[in-house]
């Protein structure tokens, strides 16, 4: 095909629950997925906060997203990252964001990878097309 | 009077604009995405590390928990819709939206 | 004490409604009186009966709906409406379409009135 | 009336025409004016950009409220106040904001009254009940 | 070249659907291909044929649909629409309920996206 | 890359978030709320003032005018929305929501 290996990226910088945005952009993820793209997903600015340990919106009442998030690498949306400025800002140390699947072999957790600003910019430059949340 | 601010400090200046105009004595309710203020150890937590010394601040439960916060600053009271109801019952409220 | 609600954001998109239902349900708990729930701005959404979330998820029209039968006056501005295409067709049950001054009646005759939006 | 003279404010704090929510806070104004009411309304933070001099909305293609913004005083809004430090850190000056009607008498064009944050918060502090936008 | 856009804000409330509209326009102008318009978030409420402007003012829905007529693809997407009541019932004319694959098709079959929000 | 910013500066992290990231050479358009940004003489100036120094800053014409905006920091280019979809030809977009 033609288009495969086209590279797409969203970017994530809303804050979780507050509003529908971060929901609603992991919906995109598992569907370009599925789609023949080179797909990456960046956590930054206020998005590291989906990241966050320990969340839990049972009392909110409302479903929340936190399975979907967790099930990223289920879904084949496997290069997700987080911006390490972000993260320290936020106090949310870098080996405690949560996972978003598991190995298949070993069992062990898969994290979003952190890396710094310079890294998320070239990254960006090099993208075919960047949908933002 | 009871201030409520729903957004996210590290992003929007409500909470700024808030603690700027609030009197001694005024109760501050974080609620939604407000509440991240609450947390301890973030670039931001000084604003309401200073603001409890003038101000009772509130955080609600609900809130936290959606968003994992158990590390806050401890002179944060974490809050019920219920006290949430009480201090509404106390004062007028202003929403920095 | 007896309070109003205004609501200026949509349904499941902030969480606007979803604190007014909480602060709504805990007032009643103690026994205080709603006097109405007014529905502005982008707030007009939350009322179209025609909104089908997912099943395990809450759904913020009936919910409104189910209040409304209650008794509590629900509210939605209709120049705010029409522009964003609420009407009569698509209106959930026990709520009512009308003016800004309905908002002006609630404050009237409430003891306080607390704001929930963006 | 029983309730006549219950102090009631609008706040106006977000930017005008990015948004919705100043032309909308107008229209609650233009109708409490119409109820028995003691009705302020402060223009602070971004919501002093909505006094901004020489806005005109027509290249946007959108109908916009700088009419109805200058007709305050017409629809019997009067008291009308601007906050100052919030013009100040946006570069308007004092002297410069939009008229929201004209004196009956002289013609004169009359302005939203610049207040300091105290004297605001003293105001808000006064209120049976406020509206925020 | 060939454009997509990506609306996530509903009408009026947000001037993302006049700068959206406005940038289409000149892109036409100036020979550009638009392969497509996705309605995302509350971008789903674009679509509504019910809302009704004063009179003086412009009418959003009208502008989507007159566009769908020329041929471009106005998809709106059906997740974020069922939980948000639009439906079938109320959809203006030209303007399609699809899934979030058509964006992704939008963005395979274009050179650039360019999104309009909040 | 071209970045695109609609949020008040005033009260909105996102110009200063997109400052961060985006790499010299890069083009910023500021587009509805976000035109504040292009203003000569406020608080917060100094922002645009430092970034055109290392991007091509513009700033939407028909934004400016709704919002009563003349007197811009000189650098910024004042720009139509035809000079949109060039610059969107010229480089693949981020939106700073």
């Amino acid at each position: 095909m033609a288009q495969k290996g086209k590279k797409v990226m969203v970017t994530v910088r809303k804050p979780p629950h507050g509003s529908i945005y971060v929901q609603e952009s992991i919906e995109v993820m598992f569907i370009f997925a599925t789609y023949e793209m080179d797909l990456s997903v960046v956590f930054l600015d206020d998005g590291v906060l989906a990241l966050h340990p320990g969340q839990d919106t049972k009392e909110l009442g409302i479903k929340g997203f936190m399975a979907s998030l967790g099930a990223l690498v289920d879904w084949e949306v496997t290069n997700v990252y987080a911006d390490r400025q972000s993260l320290k800002d936020r106090g949310i140390a870098e080996d405690a964001i949560i996972a978003i699947g598991k190995d298949d072999d070993s069992g062990a957790p898969i994290h979003p990878r952190v890396l710094d600003a310079a890294e998320i910019a070239a990254m960006m430059a090099a993208q075919h097309s960047i949908v933002s949340f | 009077m009871l201030h409520t601010v729903n957004k996210s400090l590290f992003q929007n200046g409500a909470l700024e604009n808030c603690l700027r105009l609030a009197r001694d004595g005024d109760a501050i309710l974080l609620l939604e995405d407000g509440v991240y203020a609450a947390a301890a150890g973030t670039v931001k937590s000084s604003l309401i590390e200073q603001a409890v010394k003038r101000f009772a601040v509130y955080a609600i439960e609900a809130d936290l928990k959606a968003r994992g916060l158990g590390n806050l600053i401890k002179e944060v009271r974490v809050a019920s819709y219920g006290d949430f109801v009480d201090l509404v019952e106390k004062y007028p409220v202003h929403a920095w939206l | 004490m007896i309070i109003s609600i205004l609501v200026l954001e949509g349904p499941y998109n902030h969480e606007a409604s979803d604190s007014a239902y909480n602060f709504i349900q805990a007032a009643l708990a103690k026994g205080h009186a709603i006097r109405g729930i007014f529905f502005y701005d982008d707030g007009v959404y939350n009322v179209t009966r025609l909104m089908d979330p997912p099943q395990d998820d809450r759904h913020i029209s009936r919910r409104w709906s189910e209040l409304g039968a209650t008794g509590i006056d629900m509210v939605v501005c209709i120049a705010a409406a029409k522009r964003r295409g609420i009407t009569n067709e698509v209106l959930a049950p026990n709520i009512r379409i009308s003016g800004l001054g309905q908002l002006a009646s609630m404050i009237h005759e409430s003891d306080r009135i607390v704001t929930f939006g963006d």
